[in-house]
């Protein structure tokens, strides 16, 4: 049980980008490097705050799942972030929503290539409360 | 313009009739709206539509008084007396949209750079339009505290979280159609406000005189109970002792119950070990079941249901291990009629009958065939809504009364207790929208469509509150917080390390200072914001504390693309049509005012996230390709909304479709209304999961001082006490309690002149009810001004209405009313202000989903001459 | 006048109870019916004592008390200008009749007293014209005495209203409020004792008649079964109306000129006369006010087995 | 023809519905209610009864009204509808005192419901059809009727309580729900042969 979510201050985007290799410097859409697949995320919402970039590019392999993209991410981008969307590993708050070329991915033990030809993923937490 | 000769003559132009939806309350009924030179002159259903059927309640047919309304906001406020409070007058001066919606934007962006938590977004439940752009809003920002203030506070945490728990839906109700015998516990459904309120209205109207029985159990005998075959009154709060034993008088005196639905249907069968947890495989985790024929216990899921045991104790692993409904038959005998009738002071003998009718009436085992489906049919309902569950025992006293109808399989099948629309297959063409509950590992119910924060089930993993002010990370079974309002906020939030404060406040119509509780404590939580933007049609109360008003658009000069969507929410349940009606403008804003959504628009477009705007609009509307919103595009509302229907229904039924048709319908299959014998899933008769939920929020909360008490959290449902109970204090004798007016939503339409007069005129709307036995007792006269008084000595002052339709402890007052501003002059001064005698703080709240008690321990004297 | 809005709330308060009391012919310009109803019955009066006393300033007076009786119905009405279409119904309206019954006596009357009071006029005492004016204005006179009764009986809504003697009430009404105006009258003109004595002796028959018809009159509402009756004679001698009925109807209009007459306080003298005449005047004034302030609407519940809550 | 209306007082469950559709459909000024909700109990705890009872104008056979109004702005159509002339009507109120419905209001004045802050555009749309210092009632919506409508208590009614039709026909809704449900009026004693049916609780 973590104690208290930091959120990273404005100062803290500015941080440099950690794992080279997971990170293509090229502009995206463009292939320079041919891993297995490019893949742009786009975090949204509160989501956005632990990073600059928009979209983030990951290189994964074609067999990779959404859950793995999850961890990947959840390994640049910090802790905090993992806690934000995962409830459990391999498990996102059901607020957390994940499209993947603009269809909802609901099961993160799901491989990319299984279901799209992924290669925009959007992440946003979405949060409601109702009554009456 | 000349109206009245143009009106008289009608040789104009404008001579017309506009298909859209109601706003008077979140019921959103489906109208027509005659416009003639520019001037609504009357609203009247839409009888196309399955949303009220063409019929509107006295509120809707009403409603163009709310929108002529002289004293609705016309112009952007700016506060310039910086000092706020009850007797501050903010010195309002007129701004422009320019100067409100800049200062609003920098705040924004500055608090979006330094932490999006300190923004709190809240909505009042009357406006169901208000919900999607909000939800929108803030996950766009990035704050995930988002309120829908007392309306969602009073309910939303027990009717609509269990009901999602039970029924994968936001509400339950008969199933008017077939239903013969129905029991309701504090609910009016069908007799006066609520989700689909006018289309049950109908529906109840035609079960009656079908010949449904109904046995209504209330404190007091209003709405519903004035239409019962039968009126139970009882002591307020004590809806589950009675509830359980009418349970214990099925399961152990009667035996009726209805063994395959509970084995095949319910998680009656599984093997519960002495920690009271599922004794599991320890190859694959999936509880166990007694397997009659090969006498071994094997996974649930290898085992046909009707193998199952339900009665009887197996040594499983080296433990002993007992179906959970034999544990639950167990723990009923304590609530015998005798032991009920003294906590609840229903006569044992009519507790036994009341059983025995419904367990016969439920006809157990028999089918019924209809469009040629053989379908089960169990013609009872238990329905439980606001009244029973709004106590601090508030998820056991929901269950209890739902365990009535579980027990006999009278869940979500012909003629039963119904939710509303839980399984959809979507239109004919698209499929869209589409959602049926599912099984999660253990084979219980998630519902396929929700609303809220979380889902009812599973739960989330409670976590330090990393998230939201109002603590539901660690209370994972609460959706609306007390807590951004309670006295003791601050002591929480420290408690809990919360990194941030509340900063500002954006309020969409929310009169919050009379829909929480008492209005002091919320003014003080108010206070604490540096900023408050508020959008309102009127001044309220809570208006006045804001630095920023906004006047809004009524309903009749807004869009929404989704009037009545979630289905779950406000689409009548049970056999007909889907139907998805939309809102148009019928009139266009007058002065300066501007709707809501749009603002929200620009005002993401200021600070600087309107890609995160479209990207939450995508989410929350479920955009499909190619209508999803792209990049920071500035969409306008219009094609929002024109993206969410094209969307839904196809590139040629977009809102100019819409606006032309007013709602698309297709009919509904008997496998979706009665979608439960075909959707694999269990539910919950032992909630196994709310111990070892406990004790996780006992593991965070305990070392920080907030005890957590365990018997709240016992996997089957007792009957706890309310602090009301506890109260012994001379002289407090009565239980006053709220209930909700058929003429009135809220406190909002106590502004609008004809539902004031209908409520003047009604013999309780704005008095206080006591019964005449006990008032003759005290020597209280009917008409009397008395002042009603709690222990902590808070105080409201209104007229009695001597009654003998109240059960003799109770006090039954008509929720919200009691204005004091002078933003709403009509209301000013109407009714009781009930809320101001309510508490909020942890103390009044459900250690479990941190539902308010609502009903509290009274005084009640004469105002002396003079005072 | 009470302020619209406050008469809106009036009636808000009254449509929240069963038993509604009845306003519009009472209060704000329905105070005008009610004093237009008195002077026309008092008007009708004054002219039948006033030609058995062959009292020539008593027709004078009793003419204008029905033109100001008259001017106060318009003043009653929500369209004064249209009060000609009053005529129209006599078949069935006891107002229309009323309304035929003060046009005659107004016109009957101005044939009738023209020549007697102004020498030049184009007919004399006596002529036809002036022999038909008296013929109209005694049917006039008739019509005024006797409608008013038969107004208030033929109110179907309010039970207090609808006995059979309140038509007899109200023509003993006037016969003693035109004996009051008579004695009134006698103290101004110094007539014989012989005269002041028949009149007071009249006075005092009718009133006694007026008394026992009033009590039978209550005594029926209060022995009937209808609730609104009944609740007319509570707020009559308990509630909103018992000020006025105590104050006006009994000590003004009853026990005053009782005492009086008695002769134990002051002797009789024609001071104590026109005193007994004008408390009589004004008592009769209170008790068509009372009576009428009074009328309670019949309630709408059908089968109510008990009241409760009000 | 005598037109009529059946309440049904088992659906009726006393939403006001009617007597704000009625407000809405004819603007009609404070204080004056063409259609209105009486609530009463009957019995004592905890053997109670609350009911509702819409009442309006009851459009009687032998309407009283017309009877004592003197100028004949009473008066009544012949499919049965019991209506005012307004340009007839004097204000003596003397049919307020014959209706032994109560449901006939007098309008004493050029009246909003929003008071000093003026009247809508909505009411000033409607102000029209309403003419001060006479008498006002319900007239069955007749200009609703003739339109081919339900009058709009009728078509409002969110729990189908009223019904509305022919009397005379012996086969119309109303005639068969008056004779299967035992209809009865108010006040039959009176003698004015109401149009105006309820049926029992």
């Amino acid at each position: 049980m973590s104690a208290t979510l930091r959120l990273p201050t404005a100062d803290a985007r500015s941080r440099p980008l950690l794992t080279a290799e997971l990170v293509d410097g090229t502009e995206p859409g463009s292939n320079a490097i041919v891993p297995d697949r490019v893949i742009r995320v786009w975090l949204f919402g509160i989501l956005s705050r632990f990073t600059t970039e928009r979209p983030l590019i990951l290189h994964l392999p074609a067999t990779a799942t959404f859950g793995e993209a999850i961890d990947t991410l959840a390994h640049r981008l910090g802790g905090q972030f993992a806690e934000l969307v995962l409830q459990e590993p391999r498990k996102t708050f059901s607020h957390c929503r994940i499209f993947a070329d603009g269809k909802h991915v609901e099961n993160l033990n799901e491989a990319f290539e299984r279901t799209t030809s992924a290669s925009n993923i959007e992440m946003i937490l979405v949060m409601a409360a109702e009554g009456g | 313009m000349n109206i009245i000769e143009s009106d008289v003559t009608r040789a104009t132009a404008d001579d017309t009739w506009l298909k859209s939806s109601c706003s008077l309350c979140y019921g959103t009924c489906s109208i027509l709206a005659h416009r003639v030179d520019g001037v609504v002159i009357k609203v009247e259903g839409n009888p196309d539509s399955a949303v009220g059927k063409g019929r509107l309640c006295g509120k809707g047919v009403g409603g163009l008084m709310t929108h002529y309304d002289p004293h609705r906001l016309r112009v952007p406020l700016h506060r310039t007396n910086p000092r706020k409070g009850f007797n501050e007058d903010p010195g309002w001066k007129q701004i422009s949209w320019d100067e409100a919606l800049d200062e609003i934007a920098a705040h924004l962006r500055r608090i979006r750079a330094e932490d999006p938590r300190k923004l709190v977004v809240q909505r009042t439940t009357t406006v169901t339009a208000s919900r999607a752009p909000s939800q929108a809003f803030v996950a766009a920002f990035g704050t995930p505290n988002f309120s829908t203030a007392g309306g969602g506070l009073h309910c939303g945490n027990g009717a609509h979280v269990i009901s999602g728990v039970m029924h994968a839906s936001w509400s339950v109700v008969p199933d008017f159609e077939y239903c013969n015998y129905a029991i309701y516990f504090g609910a009016s459904k069908g007799h006066a406000a609520g989700h689909a309120s006018c289309s049950n209205m109908g529906k109840a109207a035609d079960a009656r005189f079908r010949g449904m029985k109904m046995v209504v159990v209330d404190p007091f005998c209003n709405f519903a109970a004035a239409k019962a075959t039968e009126w139970v009154p009882l002591r307020v709060g004590t809806d589950a002792a009675l509830a359980l034993a009418m349970c214990n008088v099925m399961v152990n005196e009667l035996k009726i119950y209805d063994t395959p639905y509970l084995q095949a249907k319910t998680n009656a069968p599984y093997l519960i070990g002495p920690d009271q947890l599922y004794i599991r495989d320890p190859k694959t985790q999936a509880p166990l079941v007694w397997d009659q024929e090969s006498g071994t216990a094997r996974p649930f899921t290898a085992v046909p249901s009707a193998r199952m045991a339900l009665r009887g104790s197996f040594t499983v692993n080296g433990v002993v291990g007992r179906p959970a409904f034999a544990l639950l038959g167990e723990h009923l005998k304590k609530y015998t009629p005798e032991r009920t009738e003294e906590i609840t002071t229903v006569p044992a003998a009519n507790i036994r009958r009341l059983a025995g009718e419904f367990a016969r009436e439920a006809r157990v085992g028999s089918t019924i065939v209809i469009d040629g489906v053989t379908l089960p049919y169990r013609p009872v309902a238990a329905i439980a809504f606001r009244g029973s569950q709004g106590h601090m025992n508030s998820v056991y006293n929901f269950l209890a009364v739902d365990l009535l109808n579980q027990l006999v399989g009278a869940a979500d099948v012909v003629g039963s207790c119904l939710g509303f629309n839980p399984t959809c297959y979507g239109h004919p063409d698209t499929k869209l929208p589409y959602y049926v509950p599912k099984a999660d590992a253990d084979g219980l119910m998630v519902t396929g469509m929700w609303m809220g924060y979380h889902y009812p089930y599973p739960t989330n993993k409670p976590r330090m509150p990393s998230k939201q002010l109002g603590l539901q990370d660690v209370f994972t079974m609460g959706m609306t917080s007390p807590f951004l309002n309670s006295t003791d906020q601050e002591m929480l939030w420290e408690k809990f390390d919360v990194p941030y404060r509340p900063e500002m406040l954006i309020n969409y119509g929310a009169n919050l200072l009379m829909s929480i509780g008492n209005k002091d404590v919320v003014a003080e939580s108010l206070l604490k914001y540096k900023f408050i933007v508020s959008f309102d049609l009127f001044l309220t109360e809570t208006s006045v504390l804001a630095d920023i008003v906004l006047p809004d658009c009524s309903y009749l000069q807004s869009v929404d693309s989704r009037s009545n969507f979630p289905f779950i929410f406000s689409l009548p349940a049970g056999l007909g049509e889907w139907c998805w009606p939309i809102r148009q403008a019928v009139v266009p804003p007058d002065g300066e005012q501007r709707r809501y959504a749009d603002v929200l628009l620009e005002l993401a477009d200021r600070a600087g996230f309107r890609a995160d705007l479209n990207a939450a609009y995508n989410a929350t509307y479920d955009l499909q390709s190619p209508f999803r919103l792209e990049g920071d595009r500035k969409y306008s509302f219009d094609e929002i909304c024109d993206a969410d229907l094209r969307s839904h229904f196809g590139q040629e039924r977009g809102l100019d479709w819409f606006k032309q048709h007013g709602l698309i319908k297709w009919p509904k299959k008997p496998e979706e209304v009665y979608w439960r014998p075909f959707v694999d899933v269990r539910v919950p008769i032992y909630w196994e999961f709310l111990k070892p939920l406990g004790e996780q929020i006992a593991a965070i909360t305990e070392p920080r001082g907030l005890k957590i008490p365990r018997h709240y959290y016992q996997p089957l449902p007792d009957w706890i006490g309310c602090p009301s109970h506890a109260c012994d204090a001379p002289g407090f004798d009565f239980y006053a309690f709220y209930y909700r007016d058929i003429i009135h939503t809220n406190s909002f339409t106590m502004e609008n002149p004809w539902l004031d007069e209908a409520a003047r005129l009604d013999p309780f709307s704005y008095t206080i009810a006591m019964n005449r036995a006990s008032a003759e007792k005290r020597g209280l006269k009917h008409g009397a001004l008395v002042w009603v008084e709690t222990e902590k000595r808070r105080k409201v002052k209104g007229r009695l209405a001597v009654t003998e339709g109240i059960h003799p402890e109770g006090l039954g007052i008509a929720a919200l009313a009691g204005h004091w501003g002078d933003g709403m002059p009509i209301a000013k001064g109407k009714g009781v202000f009930f809320n101001e005698l309510l508490e909020v703080d942890w103390e009044h709240s459900s250690p479990v989903n941190l539902n308010l008690d609502l009903c509290v321990k009274v005084r009640v004297t004469a105002v002396e001459t003079g005072q | 006048m009470i302020p619209l809005n406050r008469r809106y709330e009036q009636l808000i308060q009254d449509l929240r109870s069963e038993l509604r009391p009845q306003r519009e012919w009472a209060e704000n310009r329905g105070l005008f019916l009610v004093i237009g109803h008195f002077l026309v019955g008092v008007a009708g009066g004054t002219w039948l004592c006033s030609l058995l006393f062959e009292l020539r300033g008593g027709l004078a007076v009793a003419f204008c008390l029905g033109v100001l009786g008259g001017l106060s119905h318009l003043a009653f009405l929500g369209r004064p200008e249209r009060f000609w279409k009053m005529a129209l119904h006599v078949r069935t309206s006891w107002i229309s009749r009323g309304f035929w019954g003060l046009s005659l006596f107004l016109i009957g009357g101005v044939l009738y007293l023209v020549p007697q009071f102004l020498p030049g006029a184009p007919w004399r005492s006596g002529s036809v014209p002036a022999a038909i004016g008296y013929v109209v204005s005694l049917i006039g006179m008739v019509g005024i005495i006797g409608y008013m009764g038969f107004v208030y009986s033929s109110s179907r809504a309010i039970p207090f209203w609808n006995s059979p003697t309140h038509p007899l009430l109200y023509i003993a009404y006037a016969l003693r409020g035109g004996m009051a105006v008579l004695l009134i009258i006698l103290m101004f003109e110094g007539r014989s004792p012989d005269a002041t004595l028949t009149a007071i002796k009249v006075w005092l028959v009718v009133t006694t008649v007026v008394v026992v018809l009033y009590l039978f009159e209550i005594y029926g509402a209060v022995s009937g079964h209808n609730p609104a009756a009944r609740q007319s004679v509570r707020d009559l001698l308990f509630g909103r109306v018992a000020v006025y009925f105590y104050g006006g109807t009994l000590l003004i209009g009853i026990l005053i000129p009782a005492m009086l007459v008695s002769g134990f306080v002051f002797p009789l003298s024609m001071g104590t006369l026109a005193i007994i005449g004008f408390a009589s005047v004004i008592g009769d004034f209170f008790m068509k006010y009372t009576t009428i302030k009074a009328g309670v609407y019949m309630p709408l519940y059908p089968r109510v087995t008990r009241q409760v809550g009000h | 023809m005598r037109l009529g209306m059946v309440i049904d007082l088992k659906r009726c469950i006393g939403c006001y519905g009617c007597q704000i559709a009625c407000k809405a459909e004819h603007g009609t000024p404070p204080g004056v209610f063409y259609a209105r909700v009486l609530k009463r109990e009957e019995g004592q705890y905890p053997n109670v009864k609350q009911f509702s009872l819409p009442v309006l104008c009851n459009h009687c056979e032998e309407p009283p009204c017309v009877d004592v109004c003197p100028t004949g702005a009473s008066f009544k159509w012949s499919d049965g509808i019991v209506d005012i002339d307004h340009d007839k009507c004097v204000g003596c109120r003397a049919c307020m005192m014959a209706c032994p419905y109560n449901n006939r209001y007098f309008n004493d004045g050029n009246q909003n419901y929003f008071g000093d802050a003026g009247s809508t555009p909505f009411e000033r749309a409607r102000a029209a059809r309403h003419p001060t210092g006479v008498v006002m009632k319900c007239n069955f919506c007749r200009d609703r009727v003739r339109a081919g409508k339900m009058p709009a208590c009728v078509a409002n009614c969110p729990t189908v309580a009223r019904h509305f039709g022919d009397l005379d026909d012996p086969n119309s809704e109303v005639s068969r729900l008056i004779k299967e449900r035992g209809g009865f009026n108010l006040h039959p004693e009176a003698g004015t042969k109401p149009s105006v049916y309820y049926l029992p609780a």
